[in-house]
């Protein structure tokens, strides 16, 4: 296990930083995973509504135990509450809300994601099938895609880098990257580098990093 | 979500910034679902060169109510998009007719299914689609088509609009909406396919949460704004159907 | 005007015979005019679900004068009520309801019907412009076509001809044809004659038609 | 309309009949909408060959529910088709995956919104249409591909279905279905994809007309039978996660 997946930002403070990107009314779809910590942080008076590939339109917090409603998920199979003025629909209306460019944001994780703005989620090296749930669809068609990943692999290997090698979920999409050395931004030749994590040097940044790595 | 109402005062207010140019979608299929008080509204705050999409042009019956033949002859339409801009029975005038065949406005017929279905690709993100309905008709004259498990098809496109105008029964505050009966019609799909939704509400306008979620016709994330219509005479109803116009 | 067109069945009578071809548990959506008086007609214990274009499912007679409900009509713009178990759907839902064959029968009137099953209701000579309404999605997509027409125009011409003059609505797709002299069904070579109306002869009819009328 | 009641007295009879190869959608999406006893049913009944459609083929977490799994474990599915052939985690494990690999039972991978619509469509007599999702990826591989207003889509067909196996929350005699919640998902499209639609109904049947004609998701026209799903231990109900298999 190398270093740098233990350095900088954890899970949720990953998760806190593009949440804090959102901007009041955006319709946000958040990913099975680490995206769904989005969910805690505190943004202001900002107001999100959450929309679930399952055609959930306006959760809210998972609901603790004994408290389910079992006939209510999100599309991590999370039971959750509903806010005032949620309203559901069926799957194809949900993902029309999808295709028709209404999602302000999803935020995913993703294996791999390059500087050209492609990344790769729904399938791992030498499987046979995959999962893609609602990933392609979000991604490319929301108006913006954040994605949320450890910046090194367990083995040390980087998963910001020039060309994905796993099979992409959609090429030229991703809009904005946290990981647990700090925030990117694909540029087509390179990242940007927005923000470093508490205590990362923009060397350690670079060194971990599979492509160019542009300081802001 | 939601928390924001979208209620606006009046109906002049709901339309005062549409531009010249704009694609407007009305709902309404015979008088359920018509949203009479903002094409009214239209009539006054005299936007033009707009394309008017709508089931019909309207006028064929009286009492006439406010339609989409008032905006042609009040000189605000380029073209029309319908699926009849010649009346169903031969016996009737539509007022419509005369600016048309004068060349003074311009028209696209289509299927009413195909128009429905052109309005829902819109909101749903869908480009293209094919379809039974027309081929081997004059309206698929020089279209393209596709013989799809042996079956020939027409190739058609999603109908994206910049407004929609809308009459719903109930509505909350954050723009989820409720229509009664036969006022459901086009209404849910041209709210999909716009950008700006414009609703005209015949209920008090509830709190934000009161409407069931499982029982919502449009949610509010479509809508941008709500007018509650006033009792008459200052807000416009439905009336009985009189007579046909001879 | 021709005497034909007085002679045999009235139009409440053409729309009885047509009305009695519907069996138990068909959906049924009828035309503006004179199919709308297949809804009158006692075809005993058989259910019938009417269907209109606007979505509802499930519609019953045409209300009283002081009883309509201004929030419900058929697809003739008639206030009409409701039976039990009836429900209603969008537009594009109630167009998924005939383009996907769930429509048993689809009754119209038209201008003129051929023997190969094509007909014409949209669009009268020299016309800019048309009334297609729900009627060329119906017509292509209902199980069967059933067409109520005169048999003769008021100036005596046939409406039951070999080929269209008028644009047509739909090719090839005409099941069955009631006129005020008979029933009638396109066989692609002629006309065969099902049913002659009382008081109307073979040879009456065989003079009033446009194509080769092939007695059953 | 639909004065003959649909309900059948047991969930042996509503799938008594379903012959080997048959084409069988199932609604759900993780455990609201899933029909649970209609499964265990199939199971029971035996038929083979079958092609069965669903979001995932299940079992990724305990306790362990019926689903496509299942079906698969007992030599009853020739393919699949899913949203799903892997996990959503890479750390979870499928039943399902073992049979895949050995190459006991196909599978086609179809993205979540893509399977969605194509079951909207064929419940919609819409042949094919065109969509964005997929394009440059390994699933639009080798397929035909369109570009319209400067960007490429895919072309995607209708599925078609021969059976829906649903569960809703609320029916009347007639068919006439409410969901509950995220209990909609896939039930009412898959319904309308289908020729026969067998549902499992969670409350009481309801005599024809109870339910509120503005407030139905699946019309009673397109539904053939309904179970009432009897209370625990008979009957099977959804149940808390507990936790993941490893």
């Amino acid at each position: 296990m190398s270093g740098t997946d233990k350095i900088g930002w954890s899970r949720q403070q990953m998760a806190d930083r593009l949440a804090r990107e959102f901007q009041d009314g955006w319709i946000v779809n958040l990913g099975v995973g680490i995206p769904t910590l989005c969910s805690n942080t505190d943004i202001g008076g900002r107001e999100i509504t959450y929309h679930a590939e399952n055609g959930v339109i306006g959760y809210g917090p998972v609901l603790p135990e004994g408290q389910e409603d079992l006939h209510l998920v999100n599309a991590g199979g999370q039971n959750v509450s509903l806010n005032p003025g949620a309203a559901v629909v069926h799957h194809a209306d949900s993902f029309g809300i999808i295709r028709s460019g209404r999602i302000d944001v999803t935020v995913m994780g993703a294996y791999e994601v390059a500087c050209n703005g492609d990344f790769a989620n729904w399938k791992v090296a030498g499987a046979k099938g995959g999962g893609i749930g609602g990933a392609m669809d979000l991604a490319a068609c929301a108006r913006r895609v954040y994605i949320i990943l450890e910046h090194n692999t367990r083995s040390g290997a980087p998963r910001l880098v020039e060309r994905c090698a796993l099979p992409v979920t959609a090429r030229g999409v991703v809009t904005l990257v946290a990981t647990n050395l700090g925030l990117f931004e694909p540029l087509g030749e390179g990242f940007r580098l927005r923000e470093l994590a508490p205590g990362v040097t923009l060397e350690a940044a670079r060194a971990a990093t599979g492509a160019a790595l542009l300081a802001s | 979500m939601g928390q924001k109402s979208k209620v606006v005062a009046s109906f002049a207010e709901a339309v005062a910034d549409i531009p010249d140019g704009s694609v407007i979608a009305f709902g309404g299929f015979a008088a359920p679902g018509t949203p009479y008080n903002l094409i009214m509204a239209l009539l006054a705050q005299g936007a033009r060169d707009l394309t008017c999409i709508a089931n019909t042009t309207g006028g064929a019956h009286q009492p006439r109510m406010p339609d989409l033949g008032m905006l042609v002859e009040n000189g605000q339409v380029r073209k029309v998009v319908c699926s009849f801009t010649a009346p169903g029975r031969p016996t009737d005038v539509l007022p419509f007719t005369k600016y048309y065949e004068a060349g003074e406005v311009e028209a696209e017929l289509v299927p009413q299914g195909t128009l429905a279905e052109r309005l829902r690709a819109a909101g749903c993100g869908i480009p293209a689609f094919y379809t039974p309905t027309g081929v081997g008709t004059e309206i698929a004259e020089g279209r393209e088509t596709r013989v799809i498990n042996g079956r020939e098809y027409l190739l058609e496109y999603a109908m994206p609009v910049d407004y929609a105008f809308l009459r719903a029964h109930r509505a909350d505050a954050a723009g989820n909406l409720q229509f009664r009966l036969s006022q459901r019609n086009f209404n849910p799909l041209m709210a999909a396919a716009a950008r700006h939704v414009v609703v005209e509400v015949e209920e008090e306008i509830l709190p934000i949460g009161s409407l069931d979620p499982d029982h919502i016709h449009t949610p509010g994330i479509f809508v941008q704004r709500l007018v509650r219509i006033p009792p008459e005479p200052e807000g416009l109803w439905p009336v009985r159907r009189k007579e046909r116009v001879r």
